[in-house]
């Protein structure tokens, strides 16, 4: 088990009720963290649609999550 | 230099900013909060973002440009919180020593900062609840789940 | 709307005049005197344009833009007279629904302005005599790729 | 002969001297135009990268001028 520290964002954060959470997780990627995670963020996204971050850096869903990351998990995105 | 924060965006300061004697060609792009999005007419957007990945990544979109095309300089600035219809949601600018690389340049930025950005928009709109709008790429993904 | 004239260009007032609710993309081409030419080192510009033609040339011009590209603006403003280095000689605005549209018809705008008003340029270089721009390097400018 | 009035532009007009004049000429088109007042406004450039127009009209080499019409000379343009 790894302690993972996850942030949701927007509609996640909003169908989540909170920013983010600190969690013990068995996962090895950010996509187990993501699959993990759906019933708090309550989303039926698939992870293609989404993007994710980990420790402030932009990552994808193969990246490896180690015990104390940040993992931010962002819905699909609307800038401009 | 991209910034993002909750201040309207000033372009002529944005502009006067990116002078360069040996630059020939300007192309700017704004994007203006209209009032329908998909024939439902809307009365605001907001939009949040994650502002230090923004700036990371929109660092890494302007220098991308500026490798590709050869430019003098490029800016963009976009905005947070609530924007009311007709204001200005993201200015991008280009200087380049000739209109080609200007406007492919100006064009790249925005469509790269669209689709990777942590950015989020919210539609409120006059007939009904508030609505995350999805990203261009997954609009068609999107309609087929209304309330998602 | 087409302008030509020895007045400096009021971008600001330009664009204002051009703010519409349904607008969500608004593109602008500014050229700028640039202090140089095929390495030569520029002082300043001087345009000579037959006024008349021009604005009727610049007019068709623009609806042909509105037809092609279903634009819901555009505008366009060419100086004449002299001009320093970094001053805007022209300035060409869309406002368009999307970004796409904005950006194909600033570009078809400017594109067919360069070649078809009957505007002429005279270079006033740092190290020797004026030259009028393209009527010692037409054949180069005819067939080439537009330049800027 | 038709009388026309021919306008001169730019590098034409300095070439030239003047910005125009009335001449009495034998053509039949603006081509015709064009090359016989060549000594006028001194111009090595073929017509095909000029332009003409005639009494305001945008116009192009084939164009029939007519008595009393106004040919309007513009060397190779340089718009933006």
């Amino acid at each position: 088990m790894k302690s993972v520290h996850v942030r949701y964002f927007a509609m996640f954060r909003e169908k989540a009720g909170i920013s983010g959470e600190t969690l013990q997780l068995d996962v090895e990627t950010t996509s187990d963290v993501f699959e993990q995670t759906r019933d708090r963020h309550g989303s039926a996204e698939p992870s293609a649609h989404c993007k994710v971050a980990v420790n402030d850096v932009m990552a994808n869903w193969q990246t490896p999550v180690a015990d104390g990351d940040t993992v931010l998990l962002f819905p699909p995105v609307a800038g401009g | 230099m991209f910034r993002i924060n909750d201040r309207v965006i000033d372009s002529e300061a944005l502009k006067t900013a990116m002078a360069d004697p040996a630059a020939g060609g300007f192309c700017v792009f704004e994007g203006w909060v209209r009032n329908e999005n998909e024939d439902r007419p809307v009365e605001r957007l907001e939009y949040e973002a994650y502002e230090p990945l923004c700036v990371t990544e929109g660092e890494a979109v302007l220098a991308e440009a500026s490798e590709r095309f050869g430019i003098l300089g490029a800016s963009c600035q976009h905005r947070t919180g609530l924007l009311e219809i007709g204001e200005c949601a993201v200015w991008v600018g280009v200087a380049a020593a000739h209109r080609d690389e200007a406007f492919k340049a100006c064009r790249y930025i925005i469509d790269e900062i669209k689709v990777r950005l942590p950015i989020w928009k919210k539609e409120h709109y006059v007939d009904g609840p508030s609505v995350w709008v999805n990203c261009e790429r997954c609009s068609k993904h999107q309609t087929a789940k209304p309330g998602t």
